[in-house]
């Protein structure tokens, strides 16, 4: 497979280690933060972690659309499904999620809700088109990368004067997180030194969007792919960044992401979408102008007009750590249900369903995690 | 996130007047997929498909630069190494 | 890093009282291992399942082999008498009895409907584990798949039997000769009737239960006394009139049969008055019609009398010579009529 | 009035072209006495159907038995490189083989649905046949149940086979041992792609063919050559993953597993990049695990490649004490990971 | 059973047979038309034919609904149901009858038609009830016996308002079948000696109706019930009016029968329905006055007004001799399709499906025919 | 043609308000039945039953008249018969 086998060559990838351990300065450690689950998966998947010197660390963050969902976002789903009967179309990644009293959509598709797994968007335009008698809602989650598509979906919709499509939106953006991880806080206590910055976010968003990072913030970002090489090479050049004392944003994905971004699709979605004034993420509470909501133009098609719905927020289950654990302020292996009464048949908090959660990585992974791990950090 | 993967595209193709589609081929394993996002592809480009769409297009050249570059950080080493 | 393991894989119980199946049941992973671990496997416990393969091994008896598979696809689940469980087993112990054998291992195969509620589906498991015990078979192997919602019916189940003939024995569906007797050991219909007075829309009520049963106890005790028995066989679907008609059959003789000897419960007589239906053409599923020679029926009704699964046994017919093997019913009113093939279903009708 | 019979019945002939199961082809009377006659038993021909009875009895020789069972449930019923028909033949036979026995015979019971094309059913069933006969197996016994549509999905098959194990085999999962070399007889994930594949609102497009075949005659030459053979199973659902943990389980031992060793298809590597899944937890229709002792691993790999269902059979891995079972891959990139078991079901992803 | 078991009483049965046997005059022959399949099934099952002098025969009437109805309202409930995608409601009698080219109801079910078999009217309405987004039609046949439970439900449907229920109407009645019978033709050979009068339509029409009968066309009627010894009393009173040259309406079944019938079924009728001017029936063609259509009031529940189909109106089966079988003016057995073409498995008309069907009856008693019967009529 | 059977009113019901009913019994098998046709009747009252409907009631006075016309009638033959 072009593009991807070259990625994932094991012999550049042991010079590339070695590369790195002789640049590492050993007087310090590397807390590198990868924002993508994306990332996380192949650190773990290729075990690229165990290929770095003890002082560089990743510290995994909240790029995972399915992890930071807060549980109120799925339970008003629920509550659509059981009181409108609609048709809820949604990605495979989100049917196992927990919603409060680890009720899942699995679990009420299983109990007679129509849940749709869809794989595109244009699936579900295909669902309104071929039974216009039922309410169709898609329960939309990801970040820029996905957004697009529901964007493509909303414009078709219209176009199509389609009655009985309406979205149900969590579109979610990548510079606030971005920002709210490294805001400073109380609990904060071991600050990143770099960030592993996204790679499909970013050939949507392009490169810019991040310059408030090192300007803000004084952490260095590097754009990187997901392959296991793209990783290796972006952690030596944020090495480099740091040995050096430069701090700015650089880009090792450039044979997919550009400075500006997909132009087309950036204007799709500012005429399909505004900005939420505030949103609850997840483990990183309520952030400012962080979540995308349908345009005034799209109203007609926003599911939480066309079916309103009283959810009772959810608390979170008490005693998972995925708030901390999507922070980077805590490993899985520190939180007391991971492996006990969280796993991923039996998940509690959605960190441990996603394969790009934290959770579920470690636990995938357990067999080589040191049983001190917890007392390490 | 965002499992993506870079495709060839073999044909544009437009069953449907209201969707703009492309035929991509990976390894062997070919689907229809959006190129709304991309509609200036052509056949032979690269993209990066996600959830049916093309999200962008590859570039050679940068693919070639950053493996060069690549090879280069290795090498350095290797360099080093049998200097050692 | 040091590669220490923690501890294998936990997971949370099943829920016995609320879960449901979902797809994740069915598909092979730690989900499937669960569901069979806990509710398959200490309900089935021997030591052929516990095997832990794909297959069960055993050693059989020399001799010759029967085998016989059954899919049981009742709806209700759950009926006045008996349940899906119950009945999967019956219905293949009886086939496999039917030959004259001794039925030694079954193999169940269940096809789950997603959203089946776990508690429906524990005392399904349960019931065809006790009546496998009570019928003194062991469930050796199975399998579990789950449909989608709207692409199963709750529970299907496919039971499959072997057993053992003893030697000298000789019964089969073709060996039906002029002049023998034809016997029944109970009465007919019942099983059709009361699982027809369950569906919704004809709501009618009995105190009908089915007669859901396993026959090889007291097919052993016939054997004993007449192993000169020509032919067995359970009128299941279709009902005595289709067994006898296939017997006719495949035996290439004719039948007469004197509707005043069947034994049938005024029940099932009402229930099918009511709905236009004819209790000869109803399921039974713990009856079996019995052909021998005119000498020994006496000798077998006899035994199948003091056997609790043939008290009101009765000598309804006897075959005789006939080209067109047609089965021929004597009336309670005198007259004749032909007991022919069911045709099509039988369905409630108006007129 | 003379009572001088008309000939019997007739029927008009089945349309094979455009007619489909209707509810009176299940009711047990002419329809699926028809049914069977037209299509079941010309395709199934063998002796012991031909004896017409709801049982099959047949000698076995001397030896132990094996029995299995399997509910098949694929959909689409007919996908690249088989059917349902196929698939319900290979599935069981597999099963049996598995323990080292020769598949003898198979019970096959089908759940039809309402509406399904008879044209459709004719291709399954003779499909079904021909894959027997290729394997040397009768289908003796049987029985076809229709269900409502809405209730069913086409078709549902439950096979159910007995074979006889030779003497001296101990072919079981709980014979692995510290030391012993794990082998696979060829690519894997085929079968599961392939019918993704066919998923409409997947619908991507492969030359993939599903491996579903009869591995009985393979798994003879094996014994043949390594007679020490101790573990035997084809990894279907769930895949590699799922059934490699179920024997480090069994057996009580871990397991290394090399990426690098393992054959897989360009396309099947493709098609799980697209959809974010794993090709090892993909099933499979005709492939087997091997566990034998190191010292004849050679000799079996070699045996395998001599056959064709094993041209790239390969050595993956080895069995390792470990007592908490885990199997662990070494992947090619040069790192480990835990191969565990399956979590919920193997479902295309965004993330 | 009460009523039920007193009338099948054997030995009564043979000494009623000898008396009408030594009644009979030897020198003429009785041909006695009972107009009901419920008679005819009586005679079959119970053998009362057999039980008879040979010079007292059985012929079969028309009174089935099933076998009366025309193909051409089958094809147009399939119709319907192929284009409007309805629910179609019926009673189980109806699920085999062939319509062209041999499509039947449980056919089109098979192919995915939405098509449920019921059991009473009531259960019409339950699922109109529970199933308010699908339309209900309930396709209803049946003589006067029938028509008050289609009646209550139109009433109901009405005070409900229920806007997703339609009937589909086929009631027929009785007298003007029983006129067109009697009316001499061409083709009618042998005349009838007597009638026995339907026992199940008496209960609601009462005896009035049928005083043209001997009035207008001088052949004698006695309602009789539908046990076998009804039937033989039955045909006893034929026997003794005919002897006596009396020619009146009698009344055998005076359990269940009054003069005036069941009033207020016949007020629900009369406010329910109104009379079609023509209608074909299947052998007896087009009959004025003899069929039922909603009244204006339930025009709003017509299925034929609701959902408007064109038929074709489909040319009987070649071959099959229902029309004349209906008449009374041949035996099934003389039809060149009995048993060969024609069986109740792969019927062709709907007299060979109907268990009231004198095709059917004689195909289940065909080991007693004899090969001559055609010769003897 | 109308399948109808007599059956005894046990009790008179009313589940809907929409519908007028009773539960009848005939042999051991019970139904709830409309009575929409026949509301006068009473619990003992046998009836006709046709699609879950009563017709008309059954007379048992008339019934034990044309029993006893039909004894008439045999035992008229009988009569004969012993005479001949
Ligand atoms: S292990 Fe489970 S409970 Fe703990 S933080 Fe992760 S998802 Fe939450
Ligand atoms: S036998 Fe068949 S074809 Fe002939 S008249 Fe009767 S229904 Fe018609
Ligand atoms: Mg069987
Ligand atoms: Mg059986
Ligand atoms: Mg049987
Ligand atoms: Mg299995
Ligand atoms: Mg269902
Ligand atoms: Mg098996
Ligand atoms: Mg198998
Ligand atoms: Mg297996
Ligand atoms: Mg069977
Ligand atoms: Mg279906």
């Amino acid at each position: 497979m072009k593009y991807v086998t070259e990625f994932r060559d094991q012999h550049l990838a042991h010079q590339l280690a070695q590369t790195i351990a002789a640049e590492v300065d050993p007087s310090r450690s590397y807390r590198l933060m990868e924002f993508c689950g994306g990332h996380t998966h192949a650190i773990f998947r290729y075990g690229v972690q165990q290929l770095m010197p003890p002082n560089l660390r990743f510290v995994h963050g909240p790029g995972c659309p399915v992890c930071v969902l807060p549980m109120a976002r799925l339970d008003q789903a629920l509550a659509l499904l059981h009181e409108y009967d609609v048709t809820l179309c949604t990605y495979g990644d989100l049917l196992r999620v927990p919603a409060s009293g680890r009720q899942t959509l699995l679990k009420a598709k299983a109990a007679g809700a129509d849940v749709r797994m869809i794989y595109s968007t244009q699936d579900v335009l295909q669902i309104a088109r071929t039974e216009p008698h039922r309410q169709i809602v898609f329960l939309a989650i990801g970040f820029e990368t996905t957004t697009p598509p529901t964007a493509v979906l909303l414009e078709q919709a219209r176009a199509l004067q389609l009655k009985n499509l309406s979205v149900l939106c969590n579109h979610v953006l990548t510079p606030p997180a971005l920002r709210a991880i490294l805001t400073p806080s109380l609990e904060h206590a071991m600050p990143l030194d770099g960030i592993l910055g996204p790679s499909h976010v970013s050939t949507i968003i392009g490169t810019a969007p991040y310059e408030c990072v090192p300007r803000d913030f004084h952490v260095p970002v590097v754009i990187a792919g997901f392959e296991p090489l793209d990783v290796m090479q972006a952690a030596l050049m944020l090495v480099r960044q740091l040995n050096a004392g430069r701090c700015v944003v650089e880009n090792q994905y450039r044979r997919a992401v550009s400075a500006a971004g997909n132009l087309r699709a950036r204007e799709l979605m500012a005429r399909v979408f505004v900005i939420r004034s505030s949103f609850e993420w997840r483990g990183l509470g309520f952030l400012p102008d962080s979540v995308l909501a349908l345009a005034a133009d799209y109203a007609d098609f926003d599911a939480e007009r066309r079916f309103p719905v009283s959810v009772i927020t959810a608390p979170e289950p008490s005693g998972c750590d995925c708030p901390a654990i999507l922070r980077g302020l805590k490993e899985p292996t520190q939180c007391r249900l991971f492996g006990s009464a969280c796993t991923p048949d039996h998940p509690i908090g959605a960190c441990m369903v996603s394969s790009e959660g934290a959770c579920a990585a470690y636990w995938t992974h357990r067999a080589y995690l040191a049983p001190t791990a917890a007392a390490e950090t | 996130m965002c499992l993506a993967i870079p495709a060839r595209i073999t044909a544009r193709t437009q069953i449907d007047p209201a969707i703009d589609t492309a035929q991509v081929d990976l390894g062997g394993v070919s689907r229809e997929i959006s190129i709304a996002l991309v509609p200036e592809v052509a056949v032979g480009d690269y993209v990066l498909v996600h959830v049916g769409y093309a999200l962008s297009t590859l570039s050679a050249d940068e693919a070639q630069e950053t493996l060069r570059l690549m090879a280069e950080m290795a090498r350095l080493l290797d360099n080093d190494s049998s200097t050692a | 890093m040091t590669l220490t393991p923690l501890s294998p894989a936990p997971t949370a119980p099943l829920d016995l009282v609320h879960g449901r199946i979902d797809l994740t049941h069915g598909a092979g992973g730690r989900a499937t291992a669960q569901l069979l671990d806990t509710l398959f496997k200490p309900a089935f416990a021997n030591e052929w399942l516990a095997q832990g393969n794909d297959q069960a091994l055993f050693s059989v008896p020399p001799g010759r082999l029967v085998m016989s598979t059954d899919a049981h696809v009742v709806a209700p689940l759950f009926f006045p008498g008996g349940d899906i469980g119950s009945l999967a087993v019956h219905g293949t112990i009886n086939d496999v009895a039917m030959s004259g054998a001794r039925p030694l291992h079954l193999a169940a195969s269940f096809i789950l409907e997603e959203g089946l509620p776990l508690a429906d589906l524990a005392r399904i498991v349960a019931s065809l584990a006790q009546a496998a015990r009570d019928a003194g078979v062991a469930v050796v192997t199975g399998d579990t798949k789950v449909v989608e919602r709207g692409k199963g019916d709750g529970v299907f189940i496919t039971t499959t039997g072997i057993g053992v003939v003893p030697d000298g024995l000789l019964i089969s569906g073709d060996q039906a000769r002029p002049g023998d007797a034809i016997l029944i050991n109970g009465t007919l219909g019942d099983h059709g009737i009361a699982i027809l007075s369950q569906r919704a829309h004809l709501g009618f009520e009995t105190v009908l239960q089915s007669d859901s049963a396993a026959l090889h106890g007291l097919v052993a005790d016939m054997i004993a006394a007449v192993p000169e028995i020509h032919c067995l066989r359970d009128p299941t679907r279709g009902g005595l009139a289709t067994t006898l008609n296939e017997l006719a059959h495949q035996s290439g003789v004719g039948m007469r049969i004197h509707e005043a000897a069947i034994p049938l419960q005024p029940a099932v007589i009402a229930a099918c008055e009511l709905l236009g239906l004819d209790p000869l053409y109803s399921a039974n599923e713990g009856k079996l019609v019995a052909i021998c020679p005119a000498a020994q029926a006496e000798t077998l009704l006899a035994t199948m009398r003091r056997h609790p699964l043939g008290t009101q046994a009765a000598i309804i017919g006897e075959v005789v010579a006939d080209p067109l093997h047609f089965v021929q019913l004597r009336t309670r009113f005198g007259g004749e009529r032909l007991l022919d093939w069911l045709t099509g279903e039988q369905l409630p009708r108006i007129c």
